[in-house]
């Protein structure tokens, strides 16, 4: 039973990704009174890249091979230890927070090599900007990681999911309520948004994750999309699960998990929306911005630490 | 075999070197004294030294472990430079040197030996300050061989310098001789003679005493090379001949340490105070501290060495001021090791600047290619001289700052250990352009047997005794440091 | 045991001279000089791996020809056994690829001598970590940094390498003098020379002694380690040496300074101080950090490697220096974890930073350059360096399941554990030291994405990239070797863990030993905060991989996989010189830490054309080496301009230097009157 | 003679032992200096008669003999001889004026008589200040060497010096061992004559025996 329901868990995530992707398109384009994408587009479009044939380039190597696979598979790695409809994740024992971000890395590390592969200008410079950018988050992440397992005094996903649901809302949102807004900005730069970086835009001056991208093809690059939609969904599943933890069930009940599957979808929703809305209304920052942004995320995240040492720890 | 025997070997020797007819004899007499003398040295040295004090002469002449040590010493490095000179100075060419400064050299070289032997074998402190006085003069016309302008200046400056160090130095003699005549009785003839004196030294009068080891400091510290009496010594290391410089730098400032030695065992017993040992350090870390910057920025190879060895007896003087096993047990090895050390470094200077023509750092390059074992012998001796493993110096070192440790003197060791630091940064920086690299020019790249020899036994020397103290020195070293320490009369 | 040992000194003895009999054969005077430091290393790391295991050490006594210092007295116990161990694994693919790599000098230097110094410097460190008494001790350091100076100046015609050489000497010589008082303050308090003794006076020395002391070691040890800011030999050294001795110098030489470090502080100055820690945490992480942002500075490959090694030597202080914060804040199961952590470090350490100066190497010897901006498309020109340099870097990079994740994360969380303790400021601290360390992680990656993807991927940048040729076959193996070793150690982690708590355990009696670190495959912090499986994490991981290649075959069935040229967004005729540089890659990062590089940049402008078609004829940009201009150029300044000044005392006038002796007499004489 | 009245005779040649140094500085030519050297000399010789008398010890008046013949005769005449050879310049050339030299002078005195005042328990021949003089005459010989311009006049600064080391011999302790007292004779006549080989040579490299010319070798 906990093997299905964490398989099930994964399978969520993967194929809930593009739906993520697809409802903040389409909030982009109600908001600029177009009609945008049916729902069903996104996960077509994946389907048609999928059996699309490939050129690739002549300067690539086997990394440029090997990258979408370790990509995605490093965040299906990390997708499998996030506790989603329920209290437990089908790989949640394997490691802690520490090896969540460093499976992202991993996955990031390949995609950024890939992108020099070809020996593109344009790659280089998305991989130069997307390390450049991912070392000043990763810290970040880490750092909220740790404001929360202060609080929890555990570094497991799972663990400290339970802890806080275990909490009274007040405690957490006292608490954590400012690591949040941390892995809020987390998410929108891990996930390319604006004001980080816009994925609508081939543009020289603003491509971060595009840029890298642009030399797949097929099935490469839909693995790369995939991908990068669960990441997406991923930290929207950490805002959700970590900070609103309430009402996931530990038991196999059918009920409690239906009832936990519609509350995460309507936790993502909202979280979407966040995103979108920000997205929506706000212009991308210059790159040498962008830092400040993502120190705002490390003050936040320190603010909530420090707070917790002031008051006095939680759980 | 007693000491006036083998006093006798160098004066002969001299003579014979000063009356032979040809080159060839002068370079006979002149190697075979020296091998002469090294043989019946050594065995005489290292046969009697354990049989307690050997007089001559009345009680003037004697011998101590301690004499017995600086004798050795003194035999083997005559040894070594005499091969060495047999090698260098006597060389056919263009650049020979006539017949009769070759006879003048072997007269002083062989005047200049016995007189250090007098000065260690003197019981009587007279007769010790009169054989120092004799070093001077004998290798006064050592040091000034060529007669070239900046030799003359050396030589000049040396003998001025020395004789009015060693007249303050008779000074402090005439004082303890009047403190001894003061407050011991019964001592007759005695009373200038070392053994008598260290034996009564509570008796002599402390503050006259005091006085007069300020006056030896000052007048045997000249003749050492202790800093700020020192200035005459890079002038005439650099200006004498190499051979020369190798006995300049490895035992006279030794011999002239030896009699600020005598004097310090006296004034500590009669005193009973630091006093003479804190002089000690003082002037010993003085010394090494004032030959830093001249190690730092230097151009000239030969003073590099000289203020080296300005450096050693600082090390030297703040050993014996530290006392204590350690301390005098390294200080006393270290006037081996350093004499081991430099003189190869002088004899490899004496190849450098036969091989290149120049006394300038700056002009000389890639040693290593031109000549291979020079280069190795040359950085070898660099290493062994700023204290580097597995060579000599290094144990030596350790030991004298291990005695300050012991004794306490935290402060002068800090600064000790700071100083060290440059000079070794001052060599180093200097003889890795010397040794490395591409040769500027085509240089002379003839090999010299009788020369290479010497360079390979001298590294064999520092290495030997980096890792061993062969027992019978070390015994004898124990024996002086059982003098120094004044356990023993 | 004990005959393994002598076997291992005789093998480098013994291999280091018996080259020179066949010194007219390169050939095989370096096959003699290799395979035996290969036999040393091989006995090496069993006699010491059954010490680790069995906890029973060796001790040998030799009758000494020093007198004074008794009998040369060498002992192995755990903690030299862990070094040990260290210096024998990483020596021998390092001898494996010097077999090939060395076939450079054939004819070029004199190769015996060359094996001399290789093997006696392997003697050498392994000596330090054994030695038991002062005189031994500084005997063997300082025969080290000797024979690594001749390493590091075998190609001596260049001035560049003399000058490293000298710095490194100069700087390593200074560090010794601190190592050297703080071992005559324990001699002057105990007494005697021996560690024995200095361990059994430990709980009697004075607190003053003691901090003095442990500043000493610090900084004496510290240079050796490369510990910022007494760092700045290491980046000029490490590269100038032949690459097997760069990955022996960084990742073994620098790994004894750690060595001597914890001998100091756990078993020669008892009970440790608070702020001995803070001001290891302190260094460590300002090593961290500024050796990683110059490292990405770096164009030179092997630089750039030193710099990394900085880096890493800053997160081994990290993992010290917690322990001896935790130690002192009463949490000794913590400290435990966190001194493991620092030696797990070393080891992994060793591991991939040895692989990446090998494959610095290797593409050194198939290119003869080491300027990353000059490399690129190395990945088809040298596959298997490739493939290991990768690996490398990966590890480097803390890349989960390789070794380097397990000690990074090992270290986090050792630094996060300080939130358990009393006290703001550590709490504080840990916490933030633990996400700067994240930081300098994710630099690394940057680091390392940059100088792989520089130097391997794309197009190659000059004519010796395109002609750049694969190394030897041994070269290949002993770079194989290290980087299956880098997934090893990480695998093995719930094998090695033990074996490094069981040894942190016995450090000192402050540490509480005996905590099971390990369940089953997992590593367990024991807080009970954190657990990990690396052998779970490769497992999940493969198996995605795998159902992700299966389902695509399955559900997607066959594709057409064309080769074209590289599209650039429709870009035609792509030349190497469009791509982006090293300098480009690491430019975004420049910028944000200007404050720390104070960038340079001159720019020549033609000056026909408009003004917005103006081109550039020339472009130059550098950082400013901070260090060196701040403290180290002005100091070596001052010195020689204080020596010039100084020198004036010795006028050359007679009449002044009887001055001198006059003037002293003078105030002797007054002096002996007022103390009298 | 009576015994009483030789302390009072020695205290006075004493005080003449000072004049004439002052004398040797004060001097316009050099070979008046040499002159004041003598004198000195000589006055330390009938010093050290006094004393052999006062004390009967008769291997004193050896050391007088030699003094005078050798001090007071063949050193005088040796310098004359030099002089006359090298060609040398008769005025005294001196780095300061004379009035600032014989401030300085007096200031040693005070020097030397100071450092010697906190010595207790002393039973020296005649009285204590002898040590003083001693003591004043080196620190003069040393003023004499540093002042001067010519090699010259350095080595008579040297003599100087090793008058006042004679002086403190035998005022103090009625002279040291006879053999040791030759044996400095012999040294100090020796170091005399090679000093003067030396100056020939310095004369034959530098044509011209001014010390400020030997400034070659520094640094």
């Amino acid at each position: 039973m906990t093997l299905i329901l964490s398989v099930f868990q994964a399978v969520l995530i993967a194929g809930f990704a593009p739906a993520v992707s697809w409802f903040i398109k389409k909030m982009k384009a109600v908001s600029q009174n177009r009609v945008g994408p049916r729902f069903f587009q996104v996960y077509f479009d994946l389907i048609k890249l999928f059996r699309k044939g490939m050129v690739i380039s002549g300067t690539a190597s086997w990394v440029f091979h090997a990258a979408p696979y370790v990509f995605f598979g490093g965040t299906i790695a990390a997708a499998l230890m996030l506790p989603v409809i329920w209290k437990g994740a089908l790989c949640g024992f394997m490691g802690d927070a520490i090896l969540f971000v460093y499976l992202l890395a991993l996955g990031r590390f390949f995609l950024v090599l890939a992108a020099l592969d070809t020996g593109t200008a344009f790659g280089g410079m998305g991989s130069s900007r997307e390390m450049f950018l991912s070392s000043l988050a990763e810290p970040a992440l880490l750092l909220s990681f740790f404001s929360i397992g202060f609080h929890t005094k555990t570094l497991s996903l799972t663990g400290m999911m339970s802890v806080l649901a275990a909490d009274s809302p007040h405690r957490v949102i006292f608490f954590v309520s400012l690591a949040f807004g941390a892995v809020l900005i987390l998410a929108i730069a891990e996930s390319g948004r604006i004001p980080v970086d816009n994925p609508a835009t081939h543009l020289e001056l603003t491509m971060v994750h595009e840029a890298m991208v642009l030399e797949y093809s097929g099935r490469y690059l839909a693995l790369l999309e995939w991908g990068h939609q669960i990441k997406q969904l991923l930290f929207l599943t950490l805002l959700a699960n970590l900070f609103f933890p309430w009402g996931i069930p530990d038991t196999f009940n059918a009920v409690p998990i239906v009832l936990s599957l519609l509350l995460y979808a309507g936790k993502i929703a909202v979280a979407a929306w966040v995103i979108g809305w920000i997205e929506i209304h706000f212009a991308k920052l210059r790159l040498f911005r962008v830092p400040d942004f993502l120190a705002v995320a490390f003050v936040l995240a320190l603010l909530s630490f420090l707070g917790q040492l002031m008051v006095g720890r939680g759980a | 075999m007693t000491i006036g025997y083998l006093l006798a070997i160098p004066v002969v020797s001299a003579f014979c070197c000063l009356a032979s007819g040809t080159k060839a004899f002068v370079r006979f007499f002149f190697v075979a004294g020296a091998v002469l003398l090294a043989a019946a040295g050594e065995y005489f040295v290292f046969t009697r030294a354990g049989q307690g004090n050997l007089f001559a002469f009345g009680g003037n002449l004697f011998m101590d472990p301690l004499g017995a040590l600086f004798a050795a010493l003194i035999v083997a490095l005559g040894l070594l430079s005499a091969v060495y000179a047999g090698g260098y100075l006597f060389e056919e060419g263009p650049s020979a040197i006539p017949l009769r400064k070759l006879r003048r050299y072997g007269f002083f070289f062989h005047l200049f030996l016995f007189t250090m032997l007098l000065t260690v074998f003197a019981n009587n402190l007279g007769i010790m300050w009169i054989s120092i006085e004799g070093t001077t003069l004998a290798s006064a016309f050592l040091v000034n061989i060529d007669d070239k302008k900046s030799s003359v200046e050396a030589a000049w400056k040396y003998l001025i310098l020395c004789s009015v160090g060693i007249a303050l130095a008779l000074f402090g003699i005439i004082l303890v001789y009047y403190s001894a005549a003061l407050g011991v009785s019964g001592g007759g003839n005695y009373l200038l003679n070392w053994t008598f004196l260290a034996g009564r030294a509570k008796e002599l009068n402390p503050q006259v005493m005091r006085l007069a080891f300020v006056f030896i400091l000052v007048g045997y510290g000249t003749k050492a090379g202790l800093a700020p009496f020192h200035s005459w010594l890079p002038d005439a290391h650099s200006q004498a001949p190499s051979p020369v410089s190798a006995l300049l730098s490895g035992v006279l400032l030794s011999c002239a340490t030896l009699g600020i030695l005598r004097f310090h065992i006296l004034t500590k017993a009669a005193t009973e105070s630091p006093f003479s040992g804190h002089l000690l350090i003082f002037f010993g870390v003085l010394s090494v501290a004032v030959a830093v910057p001249f190690i730092l920025d230097q151009k000239d190879y030969k003073r590099l060495f000289a203020y080296s060895s300005v450096e050693h007896m600082g090390l030297v003087a703040a050993g014996l001021g530290f006392g204590g096993a350690w301390g005098l047990y390294g200080a006393l090895l270290h006037v081996v090791n350093h004499a081991f050390g430099k003189s190869l470094l002088f004899f490899c200077s004496g190849h450098l600047l036969h091989q290149f023509g120049t006394k300038e750092i700056g002009k000389i390059r890639g040693i290593l290619k031109v000549n291979p074992l020079l280069g190795g012998a040359f950085f070898a001796g660099i290493m062994a001289i700023t204290g580097m493993p597995p060579f000599n110096i290094f144990v030596s070192k350790f030991f004298i700052l291990c005695g300050g440790f012991a004794g306490g003197h935290f402060f002068a060791c800090g600064i000790l250990l700071f100083l060290l630091v440059f000079i070794f940064a001052g060599f180093l920086r200097h003889a890795c352009n010397m040794v490395f690299g591409i040769p500027e020019k085509t240089v002379r790249a003839e090999r010299n047997r009788v020369m290479d020899g010497v360079l390979l036994a001298g590294v064999f020397f520092l290495v030997l005794l980096g890792v061993w103290v062969p027992g019978p020195l070390h015994r004898l070293i124990l024996g002086a440091v059982s003098v120094a320490g004044g356990t023993t009369g | 045991m004990g005959k393994l040992v002598l076997a291992q000194f005789l093998f480098y003895v013994l291999g280091g001279l018996a080259g020179f009999l066949r010194r007219k054969n390169p050939e095989h005077s370096n096959r003699i000089a290799c395979v035996s430091a290969l036999a040393a290393g091989v006995s090496g790391m069993f006699y010491s791996a059954g010490i680790l295991l069995s906890g029973k050490g060796i001790a040998l006594s030799f009758r000494g020809g020093v007198p004074l210092c008794g009998a040369v007295f060498l002992e192995v116990d755990a903690l030299s056994a862990f070094f040990i161990f260290l210096i024998s694994f990483l020596s021998v693919p390092v001898s494996i690829f010097a077999l090939g790599y060395n076939r450079e000098y054939f004819g070029k230097k004199n190769v015996p001598l060359l094996g001399l110094f290789y093997n006696f410097f392997l003697l050498s460190m392994v000596l330090v970590t054994m030695a038991r008494n002062i005189f031994v001790f500084l005997t063997a350091w300082e025969i080290m940094s000797l024979v690594s100076y001749f390493l590091v100046v075998t190609e001596h015609e260049n001035p560049k390498a003399r000058r490293a050489g000298l710095l490194y000497f100069v700087m390593t010589h200074a560090g010794t003098a601190f190592i050297a008082g703080a071992f005559w303050l324990l001699f002057s308090a105990s007494g005697a020379l021996a560690f024995d003794a200095f361990r059994a006076h430990a709980a009697m020395l004075s607190p003053g002694l003691k901090n003095v002391v442990f500043f000493c070691a610090l900084v004496g040890f510290g240079t050796k380690a490369g510990m910022i800011p007494f760092h700045i030999w290491l980046p000029e050294a490490h590269p100038e040496a032949p690459s097997p001795i760069s990955a022996l110098m960084s990742g073994a030489m620098i790994k004894t300074a750690i060595y001597a470090l914890l001998r100091f502080i756990f078993f020669f100055l008892g009970p440790v101080y608070f702020w001995w820690g803070a001001v290891l945490l302190g260094f460590g992480i300002f090593s961290v950090l500024v050796g990683i942002l110059y490292a990405l500075m770096e164009k030179d490959l092997k630089r750039l490697l030193a710099f990394s090694s900085i880096e890493n030597i800053g997160i081994i202080l990290l993992g010290i220096g917690m322990g001896v914060v935790l130690i002192s804040s009463r949490q000794p199961i913590f400290a435990l974890f966190a001194v493991a952590a620092a030696l797990y470090h070393a080891l992994n350490h060793a591991a991939f930073k040895g692989l990446l100066f090998l494959g610095a190497g290797s593409v050194l010897s198939g290119t003869h350059t080491r300027n990353i901006e000059e490399l690129g498309g190395l990945i088809k020109k040298m596959p298997w360096t490739a493939a290991c340099f990768l690996t490398g870097s990966a590890a480097i990079s803390a890349l989960p399941p390789l070794n380097g994740f397990v000690s990074e994360w090992m270290t986090l969380l050792a630094l996060f554990s300080g939130v358990d303790c009393e006290g703001f400021g550590i709490r504080f601290f840990s916490v933030v030291l633990a996400s700067l360390l994240g930081l300098a992680g994710a630099l690394a990656a940057t680091c390392f994405v940059k100088a792989f993807g520089i130097a391997f991927l794309g197009l190659p940048r000059s004519p010796r990239a395109e002609c750049a040729r694969e190394g030897s076959r041994s070269m290949k193996i002993g770079m194989i070797t290290l980087a299956l070793s880098c997934f090893g150690l990480g695998l093995a982690a719930p094998v090695i863990v033990p074996i490094l708590g069981k040894l942190s355990g016995e450090l000192t009696t402050e540490i509480s030993g005996n905590i099971p670190l390990i369940h089953g495959s997992f590593l367990v912090f024991p807080g009970g905060w954190s657990q990990i499986s690396l052998p779970w994490v490769f497992g999940v991981m493969a198996v995605s991989l795998s159902v992700i290649a299966a389902a695509m075959t399955v559900f997607a069935g066959r594709v057409s996989v064309k080769t074209g040229p590289s599209w650039d967004c429709g870009m035609r005729g792509l030349t190497p010189r469009m791509q982006y540089s090293g300098t480009g890659y690491s430019k975004p990062i420049r910028r944000i830490f200007s404050f720390l590089y104070q960038p340079s940049r001159k720019v020549e402008v033609e000056d026909e054309g408009y003004s917005v078609l103006r081109t550039a004829k020339h472009f130059e940009s550098g950082i400013r080496p901070l260090f060196e201009e701040t403290i180290y150029r002005p100091m070596a300044k001052f010195a020689l301009y204080f020596s010039e000044k100084a020198k004036r005392i010795q006028t050359g006038h007679i009449q002044i230097y009887l001055g001198y002796i006059f003037v002293t007499l003078l105030a002797l004489l007054l002096f002996t009157r007022v103390s009298s | 003679m009576s015994s009483e009245w030789i302390p009072s005779l020695v205290h006075f040649f004493g005080m003449m032992l000072l004049v004439a140094s002052f004398g040797i500085i004060a001097a316009p030519q050099i070979m008046a200096s040499v002159r004041a050297y003598a004198v000195h000399s000589f006055l330390l010789a009938v010093i050290t008669v006094l004393v052999a008398l006062a004390g009967h010890v008769e291997h004193l008046l050896i050391s007088a003999a030699l003094t005078v013949v050798l001090k007071t005769v063949v050193i005088p005449r040796v310098f004359s001889k030099m002089i006359h050879r090298l060609g040398v310049r008769r005025e005294v050339e001196s780095y300061a004026n004379v009035p600032f030299l014989l401030l300085i002078s007096v200031l040693l005195l005070f020097v030397s008589f100071y450092v010697t005042s906190g010595l207790r328990g002393l039973e020296p021949v005649f009285s204590k200040e002898f040590v003083s003089i001693a003591i004043f005459t080196v620190f003069f010989g040393m003023l004499v060497m540093i002042s001067v311009k010519k090699a010259m006049t350095q080595v008579l600064g040297l003599l100087l010096i090793e008058n006042g080391l004679f002086l403190l011999g035998i005022t103090m302790t009625f002279g040291m061992p006879l053999l040791v007292e030759l044996g400095i004779s012999f040294d100090v006549l020796v170091a005399v004559f090679i000093m003067g080989i030396f100056m020939l040579k310095i004369r034959g490299a530098f044509e011209g025996i001014d010390i400020d010319d030997l400034t070659e070798l520094k640094g």
